[in-house]
């Protein structure tokens, strides 16, 4: 259900991109209005909220371990799994962000035979995301040939490199069908597995179908679909030197693939999207396990009631005196003890 | 015999265990309604500790009870109290928004595997609060509600709160495999603290913080009461290696302040886990004292609150000071430790009336706990054996064939794996690790953790216990191994049902309880029998007729 | 629908497969080539060439033809024996046809030098081996290579029993005196070999070292031909010579035979 | 702990990153930059449509290609009925004489390096 309304909501999307385009002509509103709201929604929606995050403070050092402690010297310690120094949590971090390793630990529990729990690895989820992350990013690296002049060095290189096996012309590129592999497989895994269906939301389908009208679009426009190339780099250098200007003759289906695209901008930031960059902010991620070394402040730290040993040693007195325990004060003396002195 | 009740292990079938339905059911989580069935929740806090404590809205209520008198702007704490949450945790506000659902957690929660139930998947326990901070903080949620994942916050919002976030263990094991690290201990802990501001308690950890802010422990043992306890374990101590050991209280410039969970006072196999400490200590000549004031390690405020944690933990810097001693020494204690580690100097310190810990012994400073001035018994014990101040034997453990459960706080929150790996290497001939996946950093929980550890919530025990007992049985059946050792007061307290149940024949123990038993002691008798005052040797006969 | 077109539809229909919108997109492709032959172009049922070692010994003939080819194909002239590229050179007798010599064959022959190129032959080892079919035989009787398909697996080379094919271990085109506009050079990476003139022929001339041998060593020093016709010079030529081929027994059967 | 400082330096990292189209084309000054072709002096017709041939060029010289090597037919034979040798270096480039002002102005400026010029020779050189 959560799947069939993602789906429809995207369709719906590219439908009111080619009706306004083809049957409207709205050619500056779907290709200058709404990319500058887009990037406009998109930077500063990223802005406040990762202000927002900023915002509330950090109190405590919570990081989660996953190795051996830093304690005596003889003892090995885990340095990146569990780094008690600012490198080894850079280093964590690293980890983290370019090879999500956390993900590599991923096992799959089973009960096998009737009653033996085991936990066999599992590097499917893992493959899907490394596979999806990375393509995902050279494709944006990629299109960075129509958005800048001259293009850099390194859009060469990586369009070289991703379009290695020269097949077709335009050559097709590697990342398209990886991106468009692993977007299926993260898809169908959302479909499949009943839990991870079960905890699927709209917002967890939309945007892998929101992509794939990306990467289809795309690809069509490479491959099947050729249009002017030099008009929409015209046009995006317009956008981006700030003197927009649409270009005539570009393929409606331009118009749909920046749509998706300008939706996605304007997404990001208010959705989970925004893991880009919450994985750099986790505090069980980001902090050195080094609290018993270094004191962590917490901003707020309010006093709270605590029963004192005074008001200890009030309640029980008599007690720890007749047990022989040494106390602070002294009981008053009785007044019969009193006379006799 | 008579018909055992949900409280009882005995209850419950393993075959039935065995099979739980991995299948979500066919209406969505948020329209299936929570089946608060006999043995898996816990009593609600009794209202005499919640006044004790000043808690809001001390009442008698029964989970079971349709109406749970919660006071009649119930809905406006709860928002609010999100809200400062909020404000005070960065945590809390990541956590609510990066979620991918990617569902990497879901068969990581030993509830979830032993119990099928996808509210304990850790993905979907922080929905229950994550769809309340979509419906009142998100735009999507205000408008496209449940599509979104947002729904309105009802009673039975709250209900299933309270049932699911007493079906946490806090254990991390979850948060290990989060590719955000996303911590569903700290989910649960905001949970908690959230259902704490309408006066919802489990009574199970309720009364041992009442107790604790009273008395010093847990268990309410009043000083001459824990005067009584340790010099009745120095007569076991006596009687079973002979030799006498001294029991400084509240002693006024002695070099160690040394704090351990109560639980070591009372239960067995605490208790010999306790009698360890008194002739470790005794037979190293270390300068100690025990505090009738601070006499509790463990802080059940992990379970209930921050202000809590903050409020108990205050007593152990507070009489350290008082005391002036120069360090403090902590015993096997898994959540003690997790407070010792994270919370303490930040709550309560900073400590700069004390030393940086030094051992009298090695001489070695502990240099990692140069802030906190707080040292692990068995950082400390490590140190002793590997500068060769213990004179052990190990093969008076030989009846014993022992694995090691890492506790899930000195895992995961810590890192302390290695130090009692090397104890146990030094003081036992016969030890055996349990599956890879299911030690160390990947540790899974007792079940009874976090407060949940009480018999009236025996289903879920057990059921959250499957993991790590299938892995006991597994080295069991493998090894032969007979007892499982653990640095934690709740594993010594719970783990003997889940061995029970799932591995019979395997006892639980303390590490410290092995270290003595194999040390050679000056004036020390035969030795014939251990602190359990078993005859040596007799356990393994024992586990073999099991 | 010619064959790299639907390989590469093959593989995008892949990309896009599940979308039901590589069919529809697919036909609206580009319109369907017509193409023809060039006029005056020579065409055959099956080339052949007949080398008469005798008339091509000498070192001024086969200069004349290695140059010949070399020059029109931009064929580098690498020192380095493991870099070198040749599509025809000259080997002695005894290399060229191992399964011919013994111990008592005679002098003139033993170490008599002879030009080889490649051998075209009926069943080309090279053909069946090559994974992305840059190397095929077109229906006279040509091996050709498509230099755009080759991905420099090399297989080819380990293949072919007559060290026909040289591989292009570094860039070729600093190594090329002339530049020879009307014909590409070749890559980094990629294999080549003798092609049999296909683009001399295809304008109605015969192949460059055929037409360099006759003119310095007089008529029919090289015959070359339609095998198909039985009258063609060619066809006459084996008729009435005693001629071999390179390493028969393989079974390859070459279409470059060796007057003796 | 805030960590005010660390979360403003990696935003303002990720900023710059992602304006970083804006101010490299700025900065470059060539934003204003458009593709300046030099057509045939002597010819003012392609073998195809202009719109045909910006937009299939490609495919109509991989279509070449296949055709003269691999079916031996050198001969194309236009919409219109004329008829062209199938040689990028004899027929294309006979009329745009100069590469470098027709191919490569827009070949460069949306970053497409076709590998014809790693084998085909520009008789004029490059």
């Amino acid at each position: 259900m959560n799947a069939v309304l993602s789906l429809v909501a995207v369709l719906a999307l590219v439908g009111l991109a080619v009706l306004g385009v083809e049957a409207g002509g709205l050619y500056s509103l779907f290709g200058v209005i709404v990319p500058y709201i887009a990037i406009v929604l998109f930077l500063g929606g990223l802005i406040f909220r990762v202000l927002g995050w900023a915002k509330s403070p950090v109190p405590f050092r919570i990081p989660t371990t996953c190795g051996q402690q830093k304690s005596l010297p003889w003892i090995k310690s885990s340095k990146y799994d569990n780094p008690h120094t600012g490198f080894g949590v850079l280093v964590r971090m690293a980890l983290e962000i370019l090879f999500f390793r956390s993900l590599f630990r991923n096992t799959k529990t089973q009960i096998a035979e009737g009653d033996k729990v085991t936990y066999g690895p599992t590097k499917w989820l893992w493959m899907g995301a490394i596979a999806f992350h990375y393509s995902f990013l050279v494709i944006f690296i990629r299109h960075l040939r129509f958005f800048t002049e001259p293009i850099p060095f390194f859009v060469d290189l990586l369009q070289t490199v991703d379009g290695f096996m020269q097949v077709g012309v335009p050559v097709f590129y590697m990342t398209s069908l990886i991106f468009f592999g692993a977007l299926g497989y993260l898809l169908l895994r959302r479909l499949a597995i009943p839990q991870v269906r079960y905890i699927s939301l709209v917002n967890d389908y939309f945007p892998l179908f929101l992509l794939l009208g990306i990467a289809t679009t795309g690809i069509l426009l490479r491959h099947f679909v050729k249009t002017d190339v030099v008009g929409i780099k015209e046009l995006t250098l317009g956008l981006l030197s700030f003197q927009p200007a649409i270009t005539e003759g570009i393929h409606w289906l331009f118009y749909v693939h920046l749509f998706l695209v300008c939706t996605l901008l304007a997404y990001f930031p208010f959705s989970k999207l925004m893991h880009l960059i919450g994985v750099f902010m986790s505090p069980t991620r980001n902090l050195a396990n080094n609290s018993r070394m270094v004191r962590h402040i917490n901003p707020w730290n309010a006093p709270v009631k605590v029963h004192t040993y005074e008001e200890y040693e009030d309640d029980f007195r008599d007690k720890m005196v007749a047990a022989g325990l040494p106390v602070d004060k002294q009981p008053e003396p009785k007044p019969a003890q009193a006379e006799k002195e | 015999m008579a018909e055992a009740k949900p409280d009882q292990m005995d209850y419950y079938q393993q075959e039935d265990l065995l099979k739980p339905d991995y299948h979500p059911p066919k209406t969505g989580w948020m329209d299936t309604p929570v089946d608060f069935r006999p043995g898996s929740w816990i009593y609600p806090g009794k209202p005499k500790h919640l006044e004790y404590l000043g808690l809001p809205n001390p009442r008698e209520w029964a989970v079971t009870d349709e109406d749970w008198k919660l006071p009649e702007n119930w809905k406006e704490i709860l928002l609010d109290g999100i809200q400062e949450r909020l404000d005070k945790y960065r945590t809390f506000k990541i956590f609510m928004d990066v979620c991918v659902r990617c569902g990497a957690c879901a068969d990581k929660c030993h509830f979830f595997i032993g119990g099928g139930d996808p509210k304990n998947m850790p993905v979907l326990r922080a929905e229950l609060l994550r769809s309340i901070y979509r419906k009142e903080y998100t735009l999507a949620g205000k408008l496209l509600g449940k599509m979104v994942g947002a729904r309105e916050l009802t009673i039975d919002v709250v209900k299933e709160w309270f049932y699911y976030f007493y079906q946490c263990t806090e254990c991390r094991r979850c948060s290990v495999f989060c590719p955000y690290g996303i911590d569903t201990a700290e989910i649960t802990m905001m949970g908690r603290e959230l259902l704490g501001l309408l006066g919802i308690y489990v009574n199970w950890s309720i009364e041992p913080v009442a107790n604790c802010f009273r008395t010093g422990n847990h268990l309410g043992i009043q000083p001459h009461g824990l005067k009584d306890t340790l010099e009745f374990f120095a007569e076991d101590i006596e009687e079973a290696t002979g030799v006498k050991v001294k029991i400084p209280i509240n002693k006024k410039g002695a070099e160690v302040l040394f704090v351990t969970p109560s639980g070591d006072f009372l239960a067995d196999p605490g208790t010999y886990t306790c009698m360890g400490y008194m002739t470790l200590f005794n037979e190293i000549g270390l300068d100690y004292t025990w505090s009738t004031y601070a006499s509790e390690g463990g802080n059940f405020g992990l379970f209930t609150s921050a202000d809590v944690i903050k409020s108990l933990n205050a007593k152990i810097y507070a009489e350290a000071k008082r005391l002036g001693v120069k360090w403090i020494l902590g015993g096997e204690c898994g959540h003690m430790w997790r407070v010792l580690n994270q919370y303490m100097d930040t709550m309560n310190g900073p400590a700069d009336f004390l030393e940086v810990p030094k051992s009298p012994i090695t001489g070695t400073v502990f240099e990692s706990a140069k802030s906190t001035k707080m040292v692990h018994i068995s950082e400390f014990t490590a140190d002793l054996i590997k500068h060769g101040k213990l004179k052990l034997d190990p093969s008076r453990n030989d009846h014993i064939r022992v694995t090691y459960h890492d506790s899930c706080n000195p895992a995961r929150a810590m890192g302390l794996l290695e130090e009692p790996r090397y104890i146990l290497n030094s003081v036992c001939n016969n030890f055996f690790e349990m599956p890879e996946n299911t030690i160390r950093e990947q540790t899974f929980c007792c079940g009874g953790g976090a407060g949940l550890g009480t018999d009236e919530n025996m289903e879920m025990r057990l059921r959250g216990g499957l993991p790590r007992g299938n892995a006991v049985r597994y080295v069991q059946k493998k090894y032969e191994v007979n007892q499982l050792a653990c640095v934690c007061a709740i594993d010594r307290a719970t783990l003997i049902t889940v061995c029970d149940y799932w591995a019979p024949g395997v006892t639980v123990t303390g590490i410290t309880e092995l270290v003595v038993n194999a040390m050679v002691l000056e004036g020390e008798n035969d030795r014939s029998i251990n602190l359990r005052l078993e005859p040596v040797g007799e356990q393994k006969e024992g586990s073999d007729d099991a | 629908m010619d064959e790299s077109r639907r390989n590469f539809l093959k593989c995008s229909t892949v990309g896009v497969a599940g979308l039901g919108l590589a069919v529809p997109v697919a036909t609206a492709i580009g319109k369907a080539l017509t193409t023809e032959t060039l006029p005056g172009h020579l065409s055959a049922k099956r080339w052949a060439l007949v080398v008469d070692i005798a008339k091509c010994q000498s070192p001024d003939v086969q200069h004349a033809c290695v140059e010949a080819c070399h020059q029109i194909h931009n064929v580098p002239n690498i020192e380095d024996k493991h870099h070198e590229v040749k599509w025809i050179w000259k080997q002695t007798y005894t290399e060229a046809f191992p399964d011919q010599v013994h111990e008592y064959t005679e002098d003139r022959l033993k170490d008599a030098p002879v030009l080889v190129l490649c051998n075209h032959c009926e069943r080309p080892p090279c053909v069946r081996v090559c994974p992305t079919q840059a190397t095929f035989k077109r229906a006279d009787g040509i091996v050709m290579m498509d230099m755009h398909r080759c991905i420099g697996c090399r297989y080819c080379i380990a293949a072919c029993p007559y060290g026909a094919r040289s591989f292009n271990w570094k860039d070729p085109v600093p190594h090329i005196k002339n530049v020879h506009a009307n014909f590409p050079t070749r890559c980094k990476g990629v294999v080549e070999k003798c092609n049999l003139c296909a683009e001399r022929l295809a304008q109605g001339l015969a192949p460059a070292c055929v037409e360099a041998a006759n003119r310095v060593a007089g008529p029919d020093a090289m015959v070359f031909g339609d095998l198909g016709q039985p009258d063609s010079n060619v066809a006459r030529a084996l008729r009435t010579r005693h001629t071999i081929r390179r390493k028969p027994s393989l079974g390859t059967a070459p279409h470059v035979f060796y007057v003796v | 702990m805030h960590d005010a400082g660390k979360v403003i330096i990696g935003l303002a990292i990720f900023v710059l990153l992602i304006t970083f189209p804006i101010w490299f084309t700025l900065a470059s000054g060539k934003a204003g930059h458009r593709p300046e072709l030099e057509l045939p002096k002597n010819e003012t017709q392609c073998v195809e449509s202009k719109e045909y041939m910006k937009a299939w060029h490609m495919d109509l010289l991989n279509d070449w290609r296949d055709a003269a090597v691999r079916d031996g037919k050198r001969m194309y034979v236009a919409e219109d009925g004329k008829k062209y040798v199938m040689s990028l270096s004899l027929t294309c480039l006979k009329c745009h004489t100069n590469k470098a002002k027709f191919c490569d102005e827009c070949h460069n400026y949306v970053g497409v390096v076709p590998y014809c010029w790693d084998c085909h020779v520009d008789p004029k050189g490059d």
